[in-house]
């Protein structure tokens, strides 16, 4: 009787912890609410919406141009992707085929958008883990690419590069020499990452083995990306279902099978390199062409059914368009990346300590409007 | 004796780890010149943004003060958002007789455009163009909203064929 | 596997399944079946070691003027075969279907969404509240008859 | 010695002895003490100041950026303003938080912070307390900021501040057995608690160069430790602003803040203080056992420069530290102490002892 008392007595109790909606760590408007038990973390609750937008809704009152921009503002670290998706959905109702050179560019852009996604996302993982100088490397390494893309389209953010049925501007004259500049340039500098950061032990030993997502686990959420990767679920779009020039160039699919956040982490990197060699074998021999097809002001797309995805830096993201051959859209649907990514936050904190939560919380590489779109 | 000389090799290896991440570190600082970050409003003069730079909407007027623009509402139909919004008037044209559809304010709303670059496009006298200002903080909101063609500017001649 | 092959598949699970006909060929295998029936189905596309659809990529609701639909599509993750399945809700008032969180984890903010955005009630789901939208919240957003004068300006 | 023209103990003495001359010798003792602290309060005040600077300034080297540079010439005066700025700014307080503890304590670090900072050794006859137990009574004293800093986190009520607090608690308590473990290597070359003694014992050398390679370990251990125990990166988990938005300073605002953050630099500067004299000689110049001109040119810098150079070092060391790792997790740090830290400076006293018994250093 006396042991049961004490040992209720010394029962340790759970509380709440709101972390966001305002907070260093959630990367934008989140709230999750963590139970804890002393420092473990035994439930998180992701409550979103803060920044919810509507787009679905907005774009069944715009035309197929319009919607464009607005998924700029959905995942804007890969706007170039996110562009791409509905282009390339609204060129699959139209049947329109667009020249090879529009194909060649936009992989090119993508994987410049790419890099820079998973340079931010560098900088911003060592902030998390403390770490804050890698940020400023991070970004000294992305400033060349905005202004790249600044040069191209004139935006460096919510670039608004691609138009149903190609692009909105030709490449400007300088735009390979600068690209090969800066793949030198950065040929050089990813190293120091793994130099500051991957082969710390401080490092090491705070990713490696922290959140741990097994395979199965990935496929039931739909983890994607490299997150989805690093659990050992083969799921590059780029692979299964190549578009635009992903079918002639010659990459490998970086998998790892630990699923820890030290996995997610390594993809992210090792993606860097792949998306440098996808460059160099496009940058040279862009084709001559049209970089835009010719069409109606008012796009009209048959009554249909579109699916169409592409693989941004955060995973596999969805287009669905559904027209009833209006001039806009009757329903769309963008299956974001980080929202199913999300969904899998619980299962990979459960047990770990806060720090552990955070460390998970940059390894999957949330964007915040992405999630709530 | 085999786990205390792990033991030490750990701490050996874990100590290398640190200092390796000290030396890149180490190099920055000792190598003042790679600093990348830019002194703004002291290089506003040699500060030169690109040529499509999507700054603000502008519409170029010529010495004549004269402009291309017919009025004809192709960029408020492409603009997602309601940023253009052209007022007109049918103006009696003396030599034909015949009413005419002119422009009388191209208002473009800064504070909501968001910069796509569809007007630009749609535009068939090429009457706009992106400009290359970025300074746009004003004290006052009502400032954004922007009356692009000057006042008293015509429509240049030869245009609307 | 190829479509007729998987259609056939299909129809030998003893479920009522209706397979969309056009002129056009479909993007995807399009599957339609009742809301009481869908689970049923899925649960058996996800089990049968000839299917084994494992990866629910997108759960989408969208409203039709008689009626609601919730589109699952779903993917073999080992050989990339894909399949649509559409559930077709007659009652607009009071939806509700089967929830296939049980099979499918990513159901639960997915289906959290349509519920939000859609009304559709989700049945046997662990932890159905609004995602998106305050819990207050009046109506649903995605709805055609929606109106808000406030948040939604007409151009 | 030729440093010895630089000795201060000549400008104290004359200064009491004048004062002597004035008054009674209580009115002299309560004087002095009055001076003395005026001194370290402008101390305080000039060495947050110029440290927040000088910390801007290093991050922002290291981070390949220019860092202030508005606000006077390279931003000197940034630090002057931002001061002025926090004594303006409005003194919040949460409602439930508990008003006496909640104000109670910034001041308790500070104090702990003010105790410690007067057994220093600034140079030549510069030192307010010269105590007997000198290393002793700033291992003990430096521990009281932790009080501080648990009754910032208590009283804050916020989960936040609380979880921040005994992060710290646990921290420093673990933390503070390997800085008096690795100081007690040094006192067992010298064989004085007495911080004017260990100085002079490091006339013909400084006693990381003679004590071998155990004096290094010490110098490594004493400077993680002391990194930790002044709650700075990658030691930071109390304040932890990516996990812990600021920790147990989380609800404070102006001036309270400002303690707190002037706290952190002050026990910066005290722990690398220490260091450097007991490792790197504190004031003495640097000396080569028989090189005796290049000893004479050595002597010619006064003490004072010698101390500041050595400390501004150590300090340097500290914010290349914060600056380049990772922050650790709770329970890595504790592993880093008993696993790490603990074992090796345990060793390390031993072959000290040993090294010392058999007379093997220089």
């Amino acid at each position: 009787m006396r042991v049961k008392e004490l040992h209720k007595a010394t029962e340790s109790q759970e509380y709440f912890v709101n972390m966001g909606p305002q907070h260093p760590s959630t990367h934008g408007v989140l709230r999750l609410l963590l139970t804890l038990d002393g420092e473990t973390v035994t439930k998180v609750e992701p409550h979103l919406g803060y920044i919810h937008r509507s787009i679905e809704k907005m774009c069944e009152k715009d035309s197929y141009q319009q919607i464009v921009h607005l998924t700029d503002r959905m995942d804007y670290l890969s706007c170039h992707m996110n562009n791409e998706a509905v282009c390339l959905a609204v060129e699959k109702g139209l049947e329109l085929e667009v020249s090879e050179r529009v194909k060649v560019i936009r992989t090119i852009i993508s994987e410049l958008t790419r890099l820079s996604s998973h340079q931010l996302w560098w900088g911003v993982m060592g902030m998390d883990l403390g770490a804050i100088t890698s940020f400023l490397y991070g970004f000294r390494d992305r400033e060349m690419i905005t202004d790249i893309f600044e040069e191209t389209c004139g935006a460096r953010l919510t670039m608004n590069y691609n138009i149903p049925g190609g692009l909105m501007f030709d490449i400007p004259t300088n735009f390979q020499a600068k690209v090969k500049e800066f793949i030198t340039h950065f040929r050089k500098k990813l190293p120091e990452y793994d130099q500051l950061m991957t082969n710390n032990i401080i490092f090491r030993n705070r990713t490696e083995g922290v959140g741990i997502l097994t395979k199965k686990d990935a496929i039931s959420y739909g983890v994607t990306g490299p997150s989805g990767r690093a659990s050992g679920w083969s799921n590059d779009v780029r692979k299964s279902n190549p578009y635009s020039a992903y079918d002639r160039v010659d990459f490998k699919e970086i998998i790892y099978t630990e699923g820890d956040s030290f996995a997610r982490y390594q993809a992210r990197i090792q993606e860097m390199w792949e998306s440098m060699n996808i460059i160099d074998q496009l940058i040279d021999n862009i084709p001559e062409g049209n970089y835009q097809e010719k069409t109606r002001a008012v796009i009209k797309l048959p009554k249909t059914e579109i699916y169409q995805t592409v693989e941004t830096a955060r995973g596999e993201l969805g287009v669905y368009i559904n027209s009833d051959g209006k001039k806009n859209p009757y329903r769309v649907k963008f299956r974001s990346p980080g929202f199913s990514n999300l969904n899998a936050l619980n299962t990979m904190a459960k047990g770990g300590k806060i720090a552990d939560l955070v460390t998970i919380m940059s390894t999957i590489d949330l964007v915040i409007p992405d999630i709530d779109r | 004796m085999k786990a205390i000389i792990n033991y030490i090799k750990e701490v050996l290896s874990g100590v290398k780890t640190l200092i390796n991440g000290m030396k890149v570190t180490g190099y920055y600082i000792s190598h003042p010149k790679e600093i990348i970050t830019q002194q703004y409003p002291e290089n506003r003069d040699t500060l030169k943004m690109v040529d499509r730079f999507r700054g603000e909407v502008i519409m170029p007027h010529d010495e004549n003060n004269e402009h291309a623009c017919t009025g004809c509402q192709a960029c408020e139909i492409a603009c997602p958002n309601g940023s253009i919004e052209i007022i007109q008037d049918r103006i009696l044209n003396e030599e034909t007789g015949k009413k005419k559809k002119t422009i009388l304010k191209h208002v473009y709303h800064l504070s909501m455009c968001t910069m796509c670059n569809l007007c630009i496009p749609a535009c068939p006298t090429d009457a706009i163009i992106m400009g290359q200002g970025f300074e746009h903080s004003v004290f006052d909101r009502s400032k954004l909203t922007k009356v692009l063609n000057k006042p008293g500017s015509k429509l240049r001649d030869g245009v609307e064929e | 596997m190829e479509r007729i092959e998987l259609q056939n598949k299909i129809n030998s699970f003893g479920v009522e399944v209706t397979f969309a006909e056009s002129e056009v060929p479909t993007q995807f295998l399009t599957a339609e079946v009742s809301s009481e029936n869908v689970h049923a189905l899925i649960s058996e596309l996800k089990n049968n070691s000839d299917t084994s659809f494992d990866y629910m990529f997108c759960q989408t609701g969208i409203d039709f003027p008689e009626h609601i639909e919730v589109l699952y599509h779903l993917r073999n993750t080992q050989n990339n075969s894909e399949i649509v399945i559409k559930a077709k809700i007659e009652d607009r008032e009071n939806p509700s279907i089967d929830s296939v969180f049980d099979l499918y984890k990513t159901a639960d903010f997915h289906e959290r969404e349509i519920f939000d955005l859609f009304g559709v009630k989700f049945n046997n789901h662990p932890d159905l509240r609004r995602i998106l939208l305050d819990d207050d919240w009046e109506g649903y957003p995605l709805r055609k008859d929606y109106v808000d004068e406030v948040n939604i300006v007409e151009l | 010695m030729k440093f010895d023209i630089y000795d201060f103990s000549v400008l104290t003495a004359s200064i009491h002895k004048s004062l002597s001359e004035m008054m009674s010798e209580t009115a002299v003792m309560i004087t002095e003490m009055v001076i003395v602290g005026i001194i370290f309060l402008t101390l305080f005040a000039v060495l947050g100041l110029a440290l927040v600077y000088a910390e801007r300034k290093v991050c922002a080297f290291f981070q390949q950026r220019l860092g202030p540079m508005r606000v006077g010439f390279w931003g000197t005066a940034q630090t002057v303003a931002d001061a002025i700025k926090l004594l303006l700014k409005e003194p919040l307080m949460t409602k439930s938080a508990d008003k006496f503890l909640f104000n109670l304590a910034p001041f308790i670090i500070i104090i702990a912070s003010f105790m410690a900072i007067a057994a220093v050794p600034f140079a030549l006859g510069l030192q307010t307390l010269d105590l007997n137990i000198g290393v002793f009574y700033v291992t003990a004293v430096s521990s009281i900021g932790v009080a501080g800093i648990l009754i910032a986190g208590w009283a804050s009520n916020n989960k936040y501040s609380l979880i921040g607090a005994m992060r710290s608690g646990a921290q420093i308590v673990s933390y503070e057995l390997s800085v008096g473990l690795s100081l007690l290597t040094i006192v067992i070359l010298t064989g004085s608690l007495q911080f004017s003694e260990i100085i002079e014992s490091q006339r013909e050398g400084w006693w990381i160069f003679r004590g071998h390679i155990p004096a290094f370990i010490a110098f490594v251990i004493y400077l993680i430790a002391g990194t930790a125990e002044t709650n700075r990166g990658p030691f930071d988990l109390a304040e932890a602003e990516s996990e812990l938005t600021a920790g147990f300073h989380t609800e404070y605002s102006g001036m309270k803040f400002a303690f707190f953050f002037l706290a952190e630099f002050v026990n910066m500067f005290i722990i690398s203080a220490i260091g450097a004299t007991m490792f790197l000689g504190g004031w003495m110049p640097l000396h080569f056992g028989e090189l005796t001109a290049f000893n004479e040119i050595m002597d010619f810098i006064p003490p004072i420069f010698w101390f500041l150079g050595k400390t501004a070092f150590l300090i340097f060391i500290m914010m290349w530290f914060k600056w380049t790792f990772p922050r650790l997790r709770i329970d890595q740090l504790l592993t880093l102490e008993w696993k790490y830290l603990l074992p090796i400076n345990l060793i390390n006293i031993l072959i000290m002892a040993f090294v010392v018994l058999m007379g093997w250093y220089f």
